[in-house]
């Protein structure tokens, strides 16, 4: 409907290869930009810094980083809570360690050192396939944790066998500790964000993306054609750890500043992961963001309208958040199996077509 | 007859083992029905023995479902019916209870899902898993909950007093280990005189051969679906009943599913020996390797030891000890 | 830019292709939907690739005065391939595509090409047919744009065009001189194109144009509508119709806009969507089947979208038009149409790929008024013109705000027009053709010694708007017993407009009134028999049902008031019609292969209704003969209602004067 | 299609060349099950072999064992005047073998273009890095085979179904997707599996003119299985006919048409 190609049309691959091929979408795309960096910031307080936009920022991150795993290269994952945690415990290390390097580094440093375990945890995935490896990955899930509970030398041997984050800056600005802006956090985690998203979907655009998809939609045929299995199910496997260990330290960093291993990284960490990409839908990118963003609102809503709002017990709220949560995967396995990507994308044609139908 | 400590240790230890993974065994059961039957992996098996557990307390102890929901949306305050039923009747209709719930699993997910990829399936019940969980809570409130069925707790008398005579060391055995497997024993029989001797056994099985074949002599899927469904819920009742008196009943009980896998990982999933075997497997592999490398490593290893066993063994046999070869062809 | 006249600074279509590319050099001057996207030529590259072009003809032999035939769908190396004939002296002859083998053999022959541009292998095959053929032929060099498939051909006299283009290239310090020489020597009234009408009667003739011809028409043409550099045209009707060759050559030359060729005839459409061009001319025929998509598009969309839609075009019929032709429309109404726009004529243009129109011209044959007016009405500047081949064809042409279906407009600027006693249309132009390419006779019979060309086509002007008015073929336009002027195709015109009419036609020459024949369309009186369900066995039944019978006597009555209107035609309403009981058939020689009525057999085969439909019976016994798909024959037998139609009587004017 | 052309052999196109594949006495047994039993043929650079059977007879085996898929337990494959040790599927692709497959195994997930792209994996070096960036090589990688993969859509006439997810495809167009899957890697031997499979006879008659221009064209050697006897007749240069996983013949159709063997063993069957 509001859509005007009559005109958009492309005079070289690379137009016709770019993420917007469609104008129109190309300026919305900028439009969300321009206000998530200039406007937003001004508008936050702490509430809805710290309740909203920090967890969906991380919690995005990490998505992308499954659905690189799952949606794209076709290989299920349980251990994203364990990897996370790995994110986080190397940042922490790492910034312990070299107190004066920036923050960013440590960061990025803990996404590597993620995607080296998730490498190493990714090459059953050669011989397991399906759930197998789901169950496969478990074992990372629990080991990692396991470990970072139980061998000091990961918390500094702290007494509480907590780890907390000590107070860093970048230009100057406190991004970690208790003195932070809810507008410092949030650009952090924006900026990153965007960043890697970008990174996202210029991986599954190119050739490395399509080694993912052919091993996802028919792995023999993929070897066939000259895909080498282990190296596309390792990149992945380390792409997408990268990913989720970013997403863990800043949730450790930036987000939480103090965690305990068990509560903030167990297994329901990483089946909220999975039903964010679920919901959002698989493969997708936007996806990723949308079911995060809804996995993230979801709960703050129940707990608005039956807490705060109708003033029932917390735990109640709680209980029926499982329920509803539970309920949604399943209606959307049934009703949408692509998720809110796939609703949307249909939207967009239908505007497209308008006033035609088809 | 005098031996080293350790290995008496050892020993007892692993005899533990033996019976927990009797426990682990009886959840395995319940996902191979299914998965046989339908081809799903239930990932909320675990959910169901912990919602079967709560209906159980529940009912037996006459709780009103859904209380706290009531009251606050009508206000209305309920102090339970005030009743206590005889364990056999409470577990009978909790029994039902599951009955209905397969059924209603059956048109509401199961229907809608046919011919979907198997991780689909999967992931469907991670949904149901969580649904269920929110469920029982919602029915019954998430506080702790003893489960009083009159199973025989404590020391196993005849136990430690032979192996006294013997080593000079009584074993402990807890007698819930004992009841436990001989029930496990009855159930593993019960299934097998079923599915072997009942129309419905046979058809089960036909259908777990050969779905295409069964559905063109006519047997309803939806049918056995249902059927295996129950009898999954009726296992879970019992795996329910064995940890929730073992360990009270509370979230975690939903936990020992994720125990469960790795012993289907063993074991294969589609083999009701399998299963027991794995348990066993890891119940005294789990017992022993705590009792062995935990002190050195901090202890609580049985947290991931069977993972990673399953792991390992996946990697060099991805079919499990029963299942056979895969052929891959183009 | 300042206006030049040829015999100025732009003598010839490569000195103009030289200005563009020093005034536009940057500007794309060809595009091409190829390999996925549009493949694009600024004027400077344009002009390189048509330069080495040139040189390779030379490089050949290509000689001054030479005939270069030009056969393939339109690609812009083929409009470079006539450019770069014209810049070695030569004389491009674009043929179409779809011509039979002898046709094409004629041609060849008649024009003595001794070179032959072919767009593809199909092409070439046709070309070596003719040369092994008996008929006489001058062709030396055979050039071939698409490699696929040639490799197994005898090359002797055989090229691919990249490799003379190649050839060309490395050969320049050869022919850079000689080439210029060349360009320098061309004038005004050297020959910028010759075409060959497709004659509906007997051989075509060649129609020569001088680069004056082309250039003066091009300029006039481009003024008038206000074409410049950076407009967007799509190249997609043949390479050998005039008006292709004003539009991607002279008005594209002159005003340095960019000529867009689609990917395939059948990608078409989607292409159009694409480029979505700022000019663009169609036969009725595409606008009409454009707008019947539409429909039927619609026709699956939901209550609430269709009501939306309904609703806004009714609103766009009122106002819309009113609004393009900036007559006072009141505020109101222009918000409610801003908000059509947005919710539906917006999408609906984006859709068809029209967004960017500035102008449209259909031509060719009338365009039905609610297909015309439904363009107008969504905003899209829809306008009709009137020409020919011989006057490179702009005749008349209709200016922003006077446009309305049923007129062709005012005279072109530079064109006088004057209407003949027997009411055939006369014009004289700079445009007017030079003369037929080896046929003197003809030459001297259509155009008389003061430069007066006769068009074939009967009309005459409207009183008050001086806006001309086509009837009908001269030929076809009689007289009726009381001598009044007979016109039928003018009426059947008219008639087919209703979607119920497939064909009508009309008989009266020599009689004292007017009287038709009318074939129902069944898809359309079809779906609406079955709307309101009335049940039919067959064609016939349904052709005889009372109901549908009143409904074409409303629209037969309707065209009469319409044709009264004009007192010269006035004489043409019809009293009484039948509906025929078959389908006017091609196979049954009614029609001919191009769905043209031929008068004469329906005279004589139905002689028996035409008698009924002048005696006094209302009702008519006939058996006709048909030939069925297998070849077999057969009779059907009807009897057919003869029904009287009320017309506007004359005495009424009478009383008037 | 102007620089594929110049991929071509020769100038005129059909020339046969000297060997390019040489099977030696293949045996492949499954567990004691004998699929084929030492065949030995020889397939030319240039040429159209065609490898036909009734149902059973051993001709899919045979082809995975030509394209690495299974190794046989005895016997040799000569690949361009080397032996080929036992290799890993995607290593046999790199060797330069493309093949389709006889229920087709295209990428559902992924469109037209993205499914042909595919093709040409093993040609794509661009780093890990560089793709996350799009920096430079990425790109310039990205667009140079993108015109490839364009000219192959034009030349087997897809254009129209490019950004189509090929889910969405009718059968007959999916099979041609598929070959212009494999002809994207550009390979020395192109293997098809049943092309004609399930086809009606317009689209065999399509398949048939593409598979024959795609030889005259690029002078791509191109090895086919099939059991459709009469397409196979008017394609290929030479034939050799298998039954219960034995050769029973080989040589041009007219000889083959006329060996007894092959009457007795196959004609009879043929018709399906």
């Amino acid at each position: 409907m509001f859509y005007r190609e009559a005109g958009d049309f492309k005079t070289s691959y690379r137009d016709d290869g770019q993420t917007f091929p469609i104008r129109f979408d190309r300026y919305r795309y900028y439009a969300v930009l321009v206000f998530g960096f200039v406007v937003l910031p001004f508008l936050l307080n702490d509430y809805w810094t710290n309740a909203v936009f920090v967890p969906f920022l991380i919690y995005a991150i990490a998505a992308i980083g499954l659905n690189i795993l799952v949606g794209y290269c076709g290989q299920l994952s349980l251990g994203t809570g364990g990897f996370m945690a790995v994110g986080a415990y190397a940042c922490y290390k790492l910034t312990t360690a070299f107190p004066d390097v920036n923050i960013v580094f440590h960061i990025l440093g803990a996404g590597i050192v993620t995607a080296l375990v998730g490498m190493l945890f990714g090459l059953p995935s050669l011989r397991i396939k399906g759930f197998y490896l789901a169950v496969a990955t478990l074992a990372a899930q629990f080991f990692l944790v396991w470990l970072f509970n139980r061998v000091p030398w990961f918390y500094n041997y702290s007494a509480s066998g907590q780890i907390s984050m000590p107070e860093r800056t970048v230009l100057g600005i406190p991004v970690t500790g208790a003195s932070v802006a809810p507008w410092a956090g949030y650009l952090v985690c924006l900026v990153f964000a965007v960043a890697l998203a970008w990174m996202a979907r210029n991986l599954t655009r190119g050739s490395v993306g399509r080694r993912w998809m052919a091993i996802r939609d028919m792995d023999i045929a993929a070897e066939i054609i000259g895909v080498n299995p282990l190296k596309a199910k390792l990149t992945a496997f380390a792409v997408s750890s990268f990913y989720v260990g970013i997403a863990g330290a800043l949730f450790f960093s930036v987000y939480l500043g103090a965690v305990e291993v068990g509560e903030a990284f167990g297994i329901q960490k990483s089946f909220a992961v999975l039903f964010m990409i679920i919901i959002g839908g698989l493969g997708s990118i936007f996806g990723s963001f949308a079911g995060a963003a809804f996995m993230v609102v979801l709960p703050v809503m129940i707990k608005l309208v039956l807490v705060d709002t109708l003033g029932w017990p917390t735990d109640l709220g709680a209980h029926i958040q499982l329920m509803v949560v539970g309920a949604l995967i399943i209606v959307f396995l049934i009703a949408e199996p692509h998720g809110m990507a796939q609703l949307w994308r249909l939207t967009k044609e239908k505007l497209r077509l308008w006033p035609f139908p088809h | 007859m005098v031996l080293p400590d350790t290995l008496l240790f050892a020993m007892e230890a692993a005899l533990n083992g033996l019976l927990s993974g009797v426990m682990y065994a009886l959840v395995a059961l319940g996902f191979v029905l299914i998965f046989k039957a339908s081809g799903i992996f239930n990932y909320a098996q675990g959910v169901m023995a912990l919602f079967a557990a709560l209906t159980l307390v529940g009912i037996q102890q006459g709780q009103v479902p859904f209380a706290d929901l009531i009251h606050a949306l009508t206000g209305v305050e309920m102090h339970g019916f005030g009743w206590t039923l005889p364990a056999v009747v409470a577990i009978v209709l909790t029994g039902i209870v599951m009955i209905g719930m397969a059924m209603v699993i059956e048109t509401l997910i199961l229907k809608h899902l046919v011919n979907q990829p198997p991780i689909i399936l999967f992931m469907a019940t991670i949904g149901l898993a969580y649904f269920l969980e929110g469920l029982g809570d919602t029915m019954w409130g998430s506080d702790i909950k003893a489960m009083d069925v009159g199973l025989p707790q404590g020391i196993t008398g005849w136990i430690d007093e032979s192996t006294n005579s013997l080593f000079g060391y009584g074993f402990y055995v807890d007698q819930l280990n004992i009841v436990a497997m001989v029930v496990a024993a009855i159930l593993v029989t019960a299934l097998t005189l079923f599915s072997q001797y009942s129309k419905q056994g046979r058809a089960l099985r036909a259908v777990a051969d050969d779905h295409q074949a069964a559905l063109s002599v006519g047997i309803s899927l939806r049918f056995i679906w249902v059927l295996v469904w129950s009898i999954a819920g009726f296992v879970a009742l019992v795996a329910g009943i064995m940890w929730g008196a073992k360990s009270g009943v509370q979230f975690s009980l939903s936990l020992i599913a994720l125990k469960a896998l790795p012993v289907l990982m063993l074991g294969g999933f589609t083999s009701i020996p399998g299963a027991i075997v794995g348990g066993l497997i890891i119940g005294v592999g789990e017992q022993l390797f705590e009792f062995f490398v935990g002190p050195l490593v901090g202890g609580a290893t049985e947290n991931w030891f069977a993972y990673v066993l399953a792991l390992l063994f996946l990697v060099f046999r991805p079919q499990g000890l029963f299942g056979e070869k895969i052929i891959e062809r183009v | 830019m300042a206006i030049r006249t040829p015999d100025g600074e732009f003598p010839s279509i490569p000195a103009l292709l030289r200005r563009n590319a020093r005034d536009h050099g940057g500007l794309a001057a060809y595009r091409e939907k190829e390999f996925g996207i549009w493949q694009s030529w600024t004027w400077t590259g344009a002009e390189a690739e048509i330069r080495a072009m040139a040189m390779g003809f030379l490089a050949l032999g290509l000689a001054r005065g030479d005939h270069v035939a030009v056969i393939g769908r339109n690609r812009p190396a083929l409009y470079w391939s006539m450019v770069a004939a014209q810049m070695c002296g030569a004389v491009p002859v674009p043929l179409y595509q779809d011509a039979t083998g002898d046709e094409m053999a004629y041609v060849l022959d008649h024009c003595g090409a001794r070179f032959v541009v072919c767009g593809d292998q199909e092409q070439v095959d046709k070309v070596i047919e003719v040369q092994e053929g008996s008929g006489a032929h001058a062709i030396e060099q055979v050039v071939y744009l698409d490699k696929r498939g040639m490799r197994k051909y005898d090359h002797a006299r055989l090229n691919a065009l990249a490799d003379v283009v190649a050839e060309g290239r490395a050969a320049h310090h050869r022919f850079e001189a000689e080439l210029d020489a060349r360009i320098a020597g061309l004038d005004p009234d050297s020959t910028c194109v010759m075409l060959y009408t497709s004659g509906t009667t007997g051989r075509p003739k060649g129609v020569v144009l001088s680069n004056r011809n082309i250039i003066e028409t091009s300029r006039a043409s481009s003024e008038f509508d206000h074409l410049k550099a950076g407009d967007d045209v799509l190249a997609y009707l043949p390479m050998a119709w005039v008006g292709d060759f004003i539009f991607s050559v002279g008005q594209a030359m002159w005003t340095g806009f960019c000529v867009n060729c689609p990917e395939s005839d059948s990608t078409m459409m989607t292409d159009l969507r694409e480029i979505g061009p700022t000019y663009f001319f169609a036969p009725p025929r595409i606008f009409e089947t454009m707008l019947t998509s539409v429909m039927i598009r619609m026709e699956d969309a939901g209550p609430l979208k269709k009501r939306l839609f309904d609703h806004y075009m009714k609103l766009a019929r009122r106002v819309g038009p009113a609004i393009l032709d900036g007559k006072p429309v009141s505020g109101m109404d222009r918000l409610r149409y801003a908000l059509g726009n947005l919710a539906v004529f917006g999408p609906l243009k984006n859709t068809l790929g029209l967004t960017r129109i500035r102008v449209a011209y259909t031509a060719g044959e009338a365009i039905g008024p609610e297909i015309f007016d439904f363009y107008r009405a969504l905003g899209i500047n829809l306008k009709q013109l009137y020409g020919q081949t011989e006057a490179s064809v702009f005749i008349t042409q209709q200016p922003d705000g006077e446009v309305r279906s049923d007129t062709v407009g005012v005279p072109s600027p530079g064109v006088e027009v004057k209407i003949g006693d027997s009411g055939e249309v006369f014009y004289r132009s700079p445009g007017t053709f030079v003369e037929y390419y080896k046929n003197p006779e003809s030459t001297a019979s259509t155009k008389d010694p003061e430069g007066w060309v006769a068009t074939g086509d009967a009309g005459f002007f409207e009183e008050g708007t001086g806006h001309l008015r086509i009837i009908d073929r001269a030929k076809d336009v009689g007289k009726m017993a009381d001598g009044r002027l007979f016109a039928p195709k003018y009426v059947e015109n008219k008639l087919k407009f209703y979607p119920n009419i497939l064909e009508a036609v009309v008989f009266g020459a020599g009689r004292r009134m007017c009287t038709a024949f009318l074939n129902i369309d069944l898809t359309a009186v079809g779906n609406w028999a079955e709307r309101n369900n009335i049940s039919y066995a067959s064609y016939q039944e349904l052709s005889q049902n009372p109901q549908v019978i009143a409904a074409l006597k409303a629209h037969v009555e309707e065209v009469n008031r319409s044709v009264a209107e004009d007192p010269m035609l006035a004489g043409c309403q019809i009293h009484r019609f039948l509906v025929l009981h078959k389908e006017l058939d091609a196979d049954d020689g009614e029609l001919t292969r191009t769905r043209k009525v031929r008068r004469k057999i329906i005279e004589q085969k139905f002689a028996d209704l035409i008698e009924a439909l002048y005696g006094g019976a209302d009702k008519i016994y006939t058996e006709t003969e048909v030939t069925y798909e297998d070849g077999r024959k057969g009779a059907i037998k009807a009897t057919l209602t003869i029904t009287d139609a009320d017309t506007v009587p004359r005495t009424q004017r009478m009383a008037a004067e | 299609m102007n620089d594929m052309s110049q991929a071509a052999p020769t100038a005129d196109g059909r020339k046969i060349g000297g060997v390019l594949m040489e099977m030696k006495n293949i045996t492949l047994r499954f567990g004691g099950v004998k699929a084929i039993t030492d065949i030995s043929f020889d397939i030319r650079e240039g040429e159209i072999r065609a490898i036909i059977g009734p149902n059973g007879a051993g001709k899919s085996s045979m082809l995975n064992v030509i394209s690495g898929f299974y190794t046989p337990q005895e016997g040799e494959v000569w690949f361009r005047g080397q032996r080929r040790q036992p290799m890993k599927p995607y290593e046999v692709a790199r060797q330069g073998i493309a093949r389709t497959f006889q229920n087709i195994a295209l990428f559902d997930g992924m469109t037209v273009l993205d499914n042909i792209m595919t093709g040409r994996l093993t040609m794509m070096k661009s780093g890990l890095l560089a793709q996350a960036l799009w920096w430079g090589r990425a790109e310039a990688e990205e667009v140079a085979h993108r015109a490839q993969v364009e000219k192959i859509i034009d030349f087997l006439e897809i254009q129209a179904i490019r950004k189509t997810p090929v889910g969405r495809l009718p059968y007959g167009l999916k099979k041609r997707v598929e070959l212009a899957r494999a002809l994207a890697a550009e390979p020395k031997l192109l293997l098809l599996d049943e092309p004609m499979a399930g086809m009606n006879v317009e689209e065999k008659e399509d398949m048939s003119r593409f598979i024959l221009d795609v030889n005259d064209e690029f002078g791509t050697t191109i090895a086919l299985i099939e059991h459709d006897m009469g397409v196979v007749m008017d394609l290929s240069d030479r034939v050799v006919v298998m039954d219960y996983g034995k050769k029973i013949g080989d040589g041009t159709p007219a000889e083959v048409r006329a060996n007894q063997d092959v009457i007795d063993a196959y004609l009879g069957v043929a018709h399906d």
